[in-house]
């Protein structure tokens, strides 16, 4: 049974990778599970020079979810060269390193420095609800999408995957606008934009007052717009949004997804990745499926 | 880092020692074999619709009987879950986590307020030196016994009904109590409180703090908290909670 | 204590309104729960002639929400005004039509056929997910949104409230627009549109292939929605989206609506209508509010 | 319309009768006094991730007790949920949902499949004519004493474990059953085949259909179903099935 896919020439041992900013780099997760298990760690995102991030609260529990406004807080990729590359690059796993910026300099100096790096894949952050310049400026504009993903390919050694946001009217246009600029993959969806209200004090519960609504509240817009890029593009995707188990990973590659992430399942279960590949596996033995590739993008 | 698991506890009992503060006896595997003094724990809920662990402090380690306490207010609908858990009932605990107290052996003052006074308990339990206890309250008292069990206790009290009228400074003030080590924990008013008459007086002091938590394990950067000092881990002027606290030097944290 | 509020000239006894197509026209509820007790009722939408709507499964459970795709089934206006209208004419609620339709001809043509009947407001549907033509054709696009807003102002007798879809980049673009065209009040958001795949089915859940998501899983982006609308609007907003509890109510009023409509809630229980207003007069009399319009945008 | 209840019932027992088919017994305070057979209830979860209450048919009553019986499979993790809940604990419930079998004095037919049989127990009880019943399963059997102490019991099994290897409908070609009337529910295809059956015979037939439901009380149009004429509320070739069904004579209906 073969349960190992391709990304964009990169191959994974399972479809299985940590979603960015859910896993630091990996370290902090180390003692609690076996990262050897992941088909690769999408690290947190970092940017040419050290970000402070939002004030806090940076965190807020919403029902079945979790709205964030870290703002992308990261220790800069001079350090990220020196300390997470070489732990991540101790085990049996592909690296994905995601890449923000303010501008497009930044992303192409990460880019750049990354060049003569152990590393697999390049994500590209074009969605974060939480930064103002850079982020989702990018995201919500097809043009400046294209822009971007031009630049960062003109430099990148690794295949680049461009991460699109669900906060836009027409997902596949988006899709069809970064792979039509060269994108290697894309990768969908980033947190929807919502906020909480603290009725008491009568505040916003986040500093930002909006963040990113992740968890397993947004899965069903995640399987959709995974659908509608498949139908769209012909670059693969990396599905993700809200996935707690291992039929809601089956869902998205079902629905196109050659891979998924996982990210704020992380939070409520330290091993929730391995148990998904676990249950995927369960999962092909009991209905025959002799290859996972063969489930990807099955139900149009 | 500090080793920490993610276990399957079991409830030894529970009771509410005050108006919506719950105290839980818990058999771990191994967290209490590891726990420190102002260590936290994050406890799963099992609703589906609440997501992310509630870190509560250790209160109180039996390590012989492989057991925590925790001491925890009703503060929303996840711990009012977990206060109406039985003895015998299963729950999902993720821990030690974070730093915990330094133990010095100097003369020392601790100062807990409200739901801050828990996890000064197992701290006050294992300092070997001269102990003054300040605990402050709004109005009911609660661990008050124990904490006469390991030193001389003050207490304060915002509607004057026990104690010092007022909070734990007050007492400070009003007792001309000295010390040449301050451990604190409590609401952030008291805790700057705290820090400025440590300033004052020039004594070494150690704050807990709390924040919203999404990983608990330092991964995602929540929890920050503003350091004076561009932190070692974050490189930038970030302390993470959960990970390099919830126990800082009062002279490193901008608060 | 006032808990009235005034919506677009029409004064309601409290806030709390049924959101369309989850209570019917309020007769399947009426010996469950007291319809006296509603600010209002907004109807399942009506069309000018009988819609059969979609192929089943309509309904579809996902993780705290659900995904429908009723496709606006409705019996016509004809059944509608001999037969609802006169129902809920009984109680003391007010009426609020939902109007949908293919063709702005459509929409029109029930304006014209409700001018003279005892309704207290229209509510015009453009951003239904799960048909074809009309709804949310409209809906996501400003310029539509506006010609269809100018054409069933042209012959409505009652203020007209715009219903919005959250499927689309910018919400306040799309308040911004109906409002300039004449619209008398905006409500938002309808249910974002979402996929659920049976995995060992390997086919889609719902017949329709997607359907509207609703539930506590969007109500943060209801919140932030109606947030961006009341900064960008001056006609009075009504707010829904995942309304379980009194909580959640008060937020869509802190962040700028002025009413609040309860929809999937009301399938969880019949009685959460007059739940939810109950605790909002508790909160009222908790924190010493005197008026709730006092609450009404108050968190900016 | 049928007058109905939403209320919080008691459990008073529950087992599993077969492998992943329980049996409980609710005590409740309205919905016992008015159920009729073929009609049935929807219980809601607590856990706060399954909004949607769960639709189970009425199996038998005891209006004296103020007690009402389902039997339900294991479908999924809301059923999984009641499945767990024991003796003594509350739940909501809201019923009685629907219309129900109509229940004529003449020689009547029973055929239930699978899970499609708690329905007609009640309805076998109350009917005062002369019964055949006819019982199918894939193997592992339920109910069947029940039925037994009610009229004439046939068995069908898909595996030939137990009486006749086949469908209900084999049974009743096999043994030359016949009837003025055919009650009947079970899943798509074996209704499918009687109301096929029931034409050929010309034997008026009722049939009780299940579709996704979200409201339960016809309001959100989620669980309708094909009709060969126009319906008298919807106005469009399409039934309720929560209120103008579940159960409807079987030429009404385009299945």
């Amino acid at each position: 049974m073969n349960m190992g896919v391709n990304l964009a020439g990169i191959s994974l041992k399972n479809p299985i990778l940590t979603a960015s900013g859910t896993f630091g780099s990996g370290e902090e997760y180390a003692q609690l599970m076996d990262l050897n298990k992941l088909g690769g760690v999408i690290t947190k995102g970092v940017a040419n020079v050290p970000w402070e991030g939002n004030p806090t609260p940076r965190i807020a529990e919403v029902y079945g979810g979790m709205l964030n406004a870290i703002g992308l807080q990261n220790p800069g990729i001079d350090v990220f060269v020196e300390r997470d590359i070489p732990f991540l690059a101790k085990y049996d796993t592909r690296i994905v390193v995601n890449v923000c910026g303010r501008s497009e300099s930044d992303y192409v100096e990460v880019a750049e420095r990354l060049a003569d790096q152990p590393v697999d894949l390049l994500e590209i952050n074009i969605s974060c609800p939480n930064v103002k310049e850079g982020g989702i400026a990018y995201g919500q504009n097809p043009h400046a999408a294209a822009e971007i993903t031009k630049a960062i390919k003109a430099v990148a050694k690794q295949p680049v995957i461009m991460k699109l946001s669900p906060n836009v009217t027409d997902i596949a246009e988006m899709a069809r606008a970064v792979e039509a600029a060269g994108a290697d993959a894309v990768s969908l969806i980033n947190t929807i934009t919502g906020m909480k209200i603290d009725v008491r004090k009568r505040r916003f519960a986040l500093a930002n007052r909006t963040g990113g609504l992740s968890g397993p509240a947004i899965h069903p817009i995640a399987v959709r717009m995974v659908y509608e890029a498949a139908q769209a593009v012909r670059i693969p995707i990396v599905g993700l949004g809200g996935v707690m188990c291992a039929e809601d990973a089956l869902e998205l590659i079902l629905a196109g997804a050659t891979a998924v992430s996982v990210g704020t399942a992380n939070f409520t279960n330290p091993r929730i990745t391995e148990e998904i590949t676990d249950g995927i596996r369960e999962y092909m033995l009991e209905e025959g499926v002799e290859d996972i590739r063969e489930l990807i993008g099955a139900v149009r | 880092m500090t080793e920490k698991f993610y276990e399957d506890a079991i409830i030894i009992r529970q009771e509410e020692i005050a108006t919506n503060i719950y105290s839980m006896w818990l058999h771990t595997e191994q967290i209490a074999r590891l726990a420190k003094p102002g260590q936290f724990v994050t406890l799963y809920c099992r609703d589906g619709s609440r997501l992310l662990p509630r870190p509560i402090s250790i209160c109180e380690v039996d390590r012989g009987d492989c057991s925590i306490r925790l001491v925890y207010r009703i503060a929303g609908a996840g711990t009012a879950e977990f206060s109406r858990y039985h003895t015998g009932e299963q729950l999902r605990v993720m821990g030690p986590l974070g730093n915990g107290y330094p133990k010095k052996s100097r003369k020392a003052l601790l100062l807990g307020g409200g739901i801050g006074i828990p996890p000064l308990l197992q701290l006050v339990k294992e300092l070997n030196c001269e102990k003054q206890i300040v605990l402050g309250f709004r109005d009911e008292c609660f661990l008050v016994e124990e904490f006469e069990a390991c030193g001389k206790v003050y207490i304060a009290t915002e509607d004057g009904s026990r104690g010092t009228k007022g909070n734990v400074l007050d007492v400070v003030t009003e007792k001309g109590l000295d010390a040449e080590i301050i451990y604190a924990c409590g609401p952030m008013p008291m805790l700057r409180a705290v820090k400025q008459f440590a300033v004052q007086h020039g004594i070494q002091t150690w704050i807990s703090l709390e924040e919203r938590m999404a990983c608990g394990v330092g991964a995602c950067l929540g929890c920050v908290c503003k350091s004076t000092k561009k932190d070692a881990h974050t490189h930038v002027k970030n302390k993470r909670i959960c990970t390099e606290g919830p126990v800082f030097r009062a002279r490193e944290v901008d608060i």
